[in-house]
């Protein structure tokens, strides 16, 4: 480990490789004995460059490509993707195909959800709620690799409506499911709002008041646990969530206590749209006929990720490739409320703050802002290489 | 407020079955939609390229060794794949499909990697002439 | 057989050395055992911790710039010796301690710190911050709960009206067991023991999302081995300890068995229901509760003994 | 053989069974999608549980014996790769997983990749997938570690696995 002295400060390096981070991230924390004194982040070191290699892919490579920006939330990815391309042509969705994709976007937000309670007690030392929300969240991952064909990155949309089929054998199954599910969830709830050891490590810590949150521009169930109503499945429905409404599940104290509770309240919130759309899926195409080149234009397009709102801008210049696409993910407006609120707190409370807004630096790492040679703000692919290799080399 | 709420499930798992499947002893079968590894059938294949055009990550090749007999050889790269089945979807002929048992793919080496598909006399026929060519290369 | 000879015996053999060696891997193979199965899984096979132990033997010793190269080297040779050390004043596996003398519990108790000091200070000796960072947590601990720990040993002793490990242990295996007269001072012993081996929920000078794997997180190979391997050894003999002074004794083998398993049970069990305390939080624990407990315990024993009431 | 030799000899024996029957694992994500890391994790958890066959992720790259890489390799990680990877003792293993770890996958080409972790640092099992089940991810440290196994024992090489709960040997090839 190599000495990075900054005057008398001790500096604690976490990341790019680091027990507490799956991903990498650098993270330096300034502490005082072990309290943290002051807080830095570096992003980017996932940063591959996927939204310029998207121009130079056609529609349907880059659906794949971009479903590639996260393995947690890839779904919603291609969705909305997908949703904004069909957008720009036209082209009217058959509804059972939106009913699924809903379907599986819900089925997606279980297991991330599992997957982050799972994260974050480990990160506070209990693995045994660890090993018990992984070993739940398998339910559902064996449901969606039935239903999709794969368990991460299901590949279930295509431009045009969705690949698989809901057949009544996968039906009952995850109508099952959910009702094991959901008699699992009371028992989460039970522990994160009364194991007295857990509560130790939640409750007033990474405290965000509901102005803050809203300076911060959180998103998702981080501004949700500060009391920040926001959700896009409400404010601007889109795929089948009209049909479908999803209800906001709110906490006012901020701390991470509440981001747990928000996160297991949203489980039941999950288990019930799913049992919706299930009872009344509407029959009818799962395809409809999608033109290779898309018309001219520009559209934006927003979906509600597990972690927050999903930005999605596309521009199209009538061609089978896209012109410009832009996205923003929730990890990064959420990241702001980690540098904001570390500071004060004790060490060992760092891992748990960052994985309190279900960070995933995947998502994270995709901005890029250079000056071109002559000024310009364009930079093309060639430029952008050279320009990576003599940046890091 | 209550410590060591968990104490009845533990007991529970402690006497019930572990969660475990004995994976690398007992061999399970992944669904049946599961994408693994691409097959290709030769007979019906139109060489429309359709496939190769979609794939988003050019794992597939079609080579043609003769357009108007319909003599086609298939590359396929295992370990450049994305297994999104984008290729079987954009199919009008139904060729390709992806063997939801053929999914463990691990190798030591790179090699076996690449696989050709195609009528047998084709493959070989082709697998030739690359090496001729890349012993003239190598001769170079 | 002359007397030096039954001493190296002893020392390097049974009871001390190779057997509790032994004993130590196979408590840690049950330890891990019961803690994967509380969690539902089925937890590593029989000779894991052996496995384990060669693989790390059979490793590079990677040595890192910066230190003091010596230091680094014998700190784990010096730590399992004093774990081994310490098993010879204990009644190992049920049979009578190699040797005894009056004061040996106090012995035992700092022979057995020794392997914690010693981790200190292979943490401080590297220029590794988590290092840094795990061997400040690891005495810190150390200064929480070895009080506590060392006053739950001392109930017993009072009781019994000696400081030798072999006549305590008569004197519990000749009355009834001292858990149920004297329960503060067990539960104290035993969740202290978990401190000092620094298991969940103590384990924040480990913590491995927190701060990689502590103080050892520069050693690789023999060194990180023999520190493991001492931490199992002083699992067993702290097992010993706390069945021989509070369950009555561990007179025969089997009672031996039967009682230090039934600790390791409980102390699994403790391990998988709870999340890791900070280490602000541990002390507070320790001093505020543990030691506040165990002194109050132990005044009444003192009371009590002063006044001539039979325990 | 005279007894030097045959000492020798099972000692060589003894560590090869100990490196196999203890593979400690750490894992660096170099830029995939996560989905890979999230898989990887999941062998750990009671469904696959790694434990049974002495598979422990660790912190330390000190600790280690098993590099698990995921990802294309971004300019940005090369340089912690190739660290993490010389901070590990010998002898040491690299197990790329998923197909952008082995090609670059879907980001072959992107400007900021090098298009596969053997790019960097020399690779001892691949496992392709996107992402491989944990399964297959198993089945992949299943064949690094059946290449461990000295040759003279390679007919029962499917023993290595043994069933933790009756102990017996698998009655079907792995993989077969």
């Amino acid at each position: 480990m190599p000495e990075t002295k900054h005057g008398d400060k001790f500096i604690v390096p976490i990341g790019p490789q680091h027990p507490a981070l799956k991903e990498p991230g650098h993270f330096e924390f300034t502490v005082d004995g072990e309290t943290v004194t002051g807080a830095s982040v570096r992003l980017g070191f996932v940063h591959r460059g996927i939204e310029k290699a998207a121009e130079e892919r056609t529609y349907i490579q880059d659906l794949y490509l971009l479903e590639r920006i996260c393995g947690i939330c890839s779904h919603v990815h291609a969705m909305a993707f997908a949703l904004g391309v069909e957008k720009l042509a036209g082209v009217t969705v058959p509804e059972r195909a939106q009913a699924i994709r809903v379907l599986v976007a819900e089925m997606e937000r279980i297991h991330s959800h599992l997957l982050w309670l799972g994260v974050a007690a480990h990160e506070a030392g209990f693995d045994t709620l660890f090993m018990y929300a992984w070993r739940d969240r398998e339910k559902v991952m064996d449901l969606l690799e039935q239903l999709c064909g794969n368990r991460v990155n299901y590949s279930i949309n295509v431009l045009g409506g969705v690949k698989e089929d809901v057949n009544d054998v996968i039906r009952d199954g995850i109508l099952s499911a959910m009702d094991y599910l959901e008699t699992r969830t009371v028992l989460y709830l039970k522990l994160v709002t009364t194991e007295r050891t857990l509560i130790g490590r939640t409750r007033g810590i990474g405290i965000m008041e509901k102005q803050t949150a809203a300076r911060l521009g959180t998103v998702g169930p981080t501004a949700r646990a500060s009391g920040l109503e926001r959700d896009i499945r409400l404010e601007a429905p889109y795929a089948a969530y009209l049909q479908y409404p999803a209800r906001i599940v709110t906490e006012q104290t901020g701390d991470l206590e509440a981001r747990f509770i928000v996160r297991v309240k949203e489980l039941y919130e999950s288990f019930r749209l799913i049992r919706g759309i299930l009872s009344t899926l509407p029959g009818g195409e799962l395809t409809t006929k999608m033109p290779r080149r898309i018309p001219e234009g520009e559209t934006i397009s927003r979906v509600e990720a597990p972690r927050g709102e999903l930005f999605y801008y596309i521009k199209s210049n009538g061609s089978d490739k896209p012109d410009r696409v832009k996205v923003r993910t929730p990890s990064i407006n959420n990241f702001a409320s980690v540098m904001a609120t570390a500071v004060g707190h004790k060490l060992a409370d760092i891992p748990m703050i960052l994985s309190g807004i279900d960070p995933c630096f995947s998502c994270n790492d995709r901005m890029v802002s250079i000056r071109g040679s002559e000024g310009q703000q364009a930079v093309d692919w060639e430029e952008l290489r050279l320009y990576g290799i003599e940046y890091y080399r | 407020m209550k410590i060591g709420s968990l104490i009845g499930d533990i007991l529970k798992s402690f006497f019930k079955k572990p969660a475990t499947i004995l994976y690398p002893v007992e061999r399970i079968h992944a669904p049946e939609r599961y994408r693994g590894q691409l097959f290709w059938e030769p007979e019906k294949c139109s060489g429309c390229q359709l496939c190769v055009k979609d794939c988003p990550s050019n794992a597939i090749e079609l080579i043609v060794l003769d357009k108007v007999n319909k003599r086609f050889v298939m590359r396929y790269d295992k370990d450049k794949c994305t297994y999104c089945a984008q290729c079987v979807a954009s199919c009008r002929f139904a060729c390709l499909n992806m063997n939801s048992d053929q999914w463990e793919l691990a190798s030591l080496r790179k090699e076996p990697f690449t696989v050709y598909y195609g009528k047998d006399e084709d493959v070989s026929f082709l697998l030739a002439e690359r090496a001729a060519t890349s012993h003239l290369h190598s001769t170079e | 057989m002359s007397e030096n000879m039954k001493s190296i015996l002893s020392l390097l053999i049974f009871p001390g050395g190779l057997a509790v060696m032994a004993a130590g891997m196979i408590y840690e193979y049950i330890d891990r055992k019961l803690v994967a199965r509380f969690q539902n899984r089925v937890g590593p096979r029989w000779f894991q911790p052996l496995a384990d132990f060669i693989k790390l033997l059979a490793k590079e010793e990677v040595i890192p710039e910066g230190i003091h190269p010596v230091l680094f080297q014998w700190l784990p040779v010096v730590a399992i010796a004093g774990a081994l050390t310490s098993a010879l004043y204990v009644p190992m596996f049920g049979v009578e301690p190699a040797f005894h003398f009056t004061g040996d519990l106090v012995v035992t108790i700092y022979l057995l710190s020794i392997l914690t000091l010693c981790t200190g200070l292979a943490g401080a000796n590297v220029a590794n911050r988590f290092s840094i960072i795990g061997a400040t947590r690891t005495l810190t601990q150390l200064f929480s709960y070895e009080a506590p720990f060392l006053l739950a040993l001392f109930g017993p002793a009072i009781a019994a009206g000696s400081w030798d490990i072999a006549v305590i242990e008569q004197y519990a295996t000749s009355h009834p067991w001292l858990m149920v007269f004297q329960p503060i001072g067990f539960l104290v012993a035993l969740i202290g023991l978990m401190g000092k081996l620094e298991l969940p929920p103590f384990d924040a000078p480990e913590a491995e999302t927190e701060i990689v794997s502590g103080a050892l997180t520069e050693y690789s190979g023999r060194g990180y081995a023999l520190f493991r391997l001492g931490r199992s050894v002083e699992l067993v003999i702290g097992l010993t300890l706390v069945a021989a002074f509070y369950l009555g004794g561990v007179a025969n083998p089997l009672l031996f068995l039967a009682k230090t398993l039934g600790l390791l049970l409980i102390i699994a069990a403790l391990q998988s229901l709870f999340a890791r305390l900070r280490i602000d939080q541990t002390v507070g624990l320790w001093w505020r509760s543990g030691a506040v407990l165990v002194l109050l315990q132990l005044l009444v024993l003192i009371a009590l003994k002063y006044f001539g009431v039979a325990i | 053989m005279d007894l030097p030799k045959a000492w020798e000899a099972a000692l060589v024996d003894l560590k090869t069974w100990a490196r196999i029957n203890s593979p400690w694992a750490i894992h660096f994500n170099s830029g995939s999608c996560n989905g890979c890391d999230i898989e990887i994790l999941a062998t750990l958890t009671p469904r696959y549980d790694l434990e049974r066959l002495g598979i422990k992720l660790q912190g330390s790259p000190r600790h280690a014996d098993v590099l698990i890489c995921t990802g294309p390799v971004t300019r940005q990680a090369r340089e912690r790769l190739i660290r993490t990877y010389e901070q590990m003792p010998d002898p040491k293993f690299v197990v790329a997983v998923g197909s952008c770890g082995i090609t670059g996958g879907a980001f072959e080409g992107c400007y900021n990749v090098a298009n596969g972790v053997d790019k960097v640092i020399p690779v001892d099992v691949y496992i392709p997938g996107c992402p491989p089940r944990p399964e297959a991810i198993i089945f992949g440290v299943s064949q690094l570690l059946q290449s461990l196994q000295p040759p003279k024992k390679a007919k029962n090489r499917n023993a290595i696995v043994t069933n933790p709960i009756t102990g017996s040997t698998p009655k079907k090839g792995v993989g077969e």
